[in-house]
């Protein structure tokens, strides 16, 4: 199982803090593909050069890979103040 | 020197085991810029000038508009149409008479803070747009100068540092590219909960006088993530991702020509 | 009826789609004593104001001393000697006019409080010590009035909500049973770094905020611990742990007889 | 393995805020009992009813099991403000 989470305004654009997905394993970019499959109105919001992916609290590229037990953490930066 | 009033006024943190006298002496010798003072830089400033940091900047162009006052609390109602650093300075002088403040109504940019930054400590980025943000990074990396920089939308805040005084810093572009075009939503346009605010800029603070007197960061090379609505706090490391200038600066300065970079930890 | 200069006022936080016009209703309507206006009473009292809370109740029986200013930053030098919760109350009042404000120049004990709480929608207790912790938490449980609790000292800082609306809530002594000893230190014996209470009592107005408006709260039944040295946010849930009084109670109250209990989340 | 926590004022008093444990199984009381044998000076601030104990990120009592893979966090109250 991995653990995604999303911060800032990917949680109201995607209606959701967290979520568990069993079986998986690839890359970022095939965790984000298999998302936008499952939750096709998603696409817009996580297809965005400004989202940055953290794997295990490290940021990570999008041909990093992802396993059982990982944390995955998708978020924008956040400019105001 | 700290003198009898100061050492009455400063007491509680001078007693610390972490501080003692010789951070306090390093806090008043201190020179630091606090850009942007809306939500974040008010509270930031307020604990910055309580704590006795010897020099304080406040750099802003705006003036106190009433849609401020829900999560500005350096400002009261009676200030409405004033500079805000005039105000600022004024509160602030008020609250600690023995510190001093230095106001610049402008908006920064790039330039203008090349032109200034030398011989300053640190640069607070209580800005609200990614344009001044990566300026703010420019400048503070081609000075030398850290920087901490905080932000909040929303419910959601970020924080991160870093030590430009270090050589090999990666910096504000490492985490997120500058982009050619602007990420939707400020406070303006997207709202923000006020005590989020409190909680971030208060954080900077924190992360300032732990920088100031020799203590490590929580924040450095590390992006700290705030949830207000579920009151999590969260810890993502940059690790070794860098932008081309951070990659072309490490591959021209062979470790022979590298001065002996001072860390903050 | 939100008037249109409250609607430009409060305009960034009723623009936020977990609040909205009603939601600002709500904080105009409550009704919220601030026990303590010490590092921590603070910066909660300026964001409850600021975000336009209706009524606010200010008790401390303590003056400005010149050894406060390095952290409870609604003083200011020439305020020493006078009474904090008349300070504060002005300098609330300035903030925002269109609040109402009443002090309690007193220090709040048991019996004091049960007198006073009937009517209130919240207390935040910005105490600085166990007995009165407890007092609070007894005198809020009795009249079912919602508590809000921070703390810091040093570098370190905790926060936790109790709904007693709700029957079968857990209270203070459930998390930390009264002890016949008080335990060591306060601020002022221990110290304590200014930014850390702005980042706690920051965080105690941002869940006031939430339970007046009906959010749900991170820190109920759930101590929030803030570790500024090395800015670790951590949550350790209460669980099924009860007092002895709270576990009389829920025997106490059959389900027939219990009114239905009003959440928070 | 276990993960162990202090926080607040035991971070001072014991000069650690995290440590890890091998091969530890029993209850919040023993490890207690492990953790002072082999810091005999950690015995004065341990043993001290006012500290409490989360197994896990939920209150426990010192009778409550502790096996691999679980985060024990102790903890004084905080009263200052």
């Amino acid at each position: 199982m991995i653990k995604v989470l999303f911060f800032a305004r990917l949680r109201q654009q995607l209606g959701m803090g967290e979520l568990r997905l069993e079986d998986f394993s690839g890359t970022v970019r095939s965790l984000c593909a298999v998302l936008c499959e499952r939750y096709p109105q998603w696409r817009e919001h996580l297809d965005d050069d400004a989202i940055r992916v953290a794997v295990n609290q490290e940021l990570a590229d999008s041909d990093a890979s992802v396993a059982a037990g990982d944390e995955v953490a998708f978020f924008p930066p956040v400019t105001g103040g | 020197m700290i003198s009898h009033k100061e050492r009455i006024r400063y007491s509680r943190q001078i007693m610390l085991p972490q501080m003692g006298e010789a951070a306090q002496e390093k806090l008043a010798a201190a020179r630091v810029m606090v850009v942007g003072m809306g939500g974040l830089g008010c509270p930031a400033a307020l604990y910055l000038a309580a704590a006795g940091v010897g020099e304080l900047h406040l750099v802003d162009g705006d003036e106190v508009d009433l849609s401020n006052l829900q999560r500005q609390v350096l400002y009261k109602t009676n200030h409405l149409h004033k500079p805000k650093v005039q105000v600022a300075a004024q509160q602030l002088q008020a609250a600690n008479p023995g510190i001093r403040i230095h106001t610049h109504m402008a908006m920064a940019d790039e330039g203008w803070l090349l032109e200034r930054l030398a011989g300053f400590d640190l640069v607070l980025d209580c800005t609200d747009n990614m344009g001044i943000r990566h300026a703010i990074n420019r400048a503070c990396r081609a000075r030398g100068v850290p920087v901490i920089m905080a932000s909040v939308q929303g419910f959601s805040g970020q924080l991160v540092s870093f030590d430009f005084r270090r050589d090999g810093s990666p910096c504000y572009a490492c985490l997120f590219p500058e982009a050619e075009r602007e990420p939707a939503g400020n406070c303006e346009t997207s709202g923000v909960i006020g005590p989020a605010l409190g909680v971030v800029g208060s954080a900077q603070a924190l992360e300032a006088i732990k920088l100031l007197v020799g203590l490590p960061l929580g924040s450095l090379d590390t992006l700290q993530v705030f949830e207000a609505e579920h009151l999590e706090w969260r810890s993502l490391a940059l690790g070794k991702r860098r932008c081309a200038e951070c990659r072309e600066d490490s591959a021209a300065s062979t470790p022979d020509l590298r001065r002996n970079g001072t860390t903050v930890g």
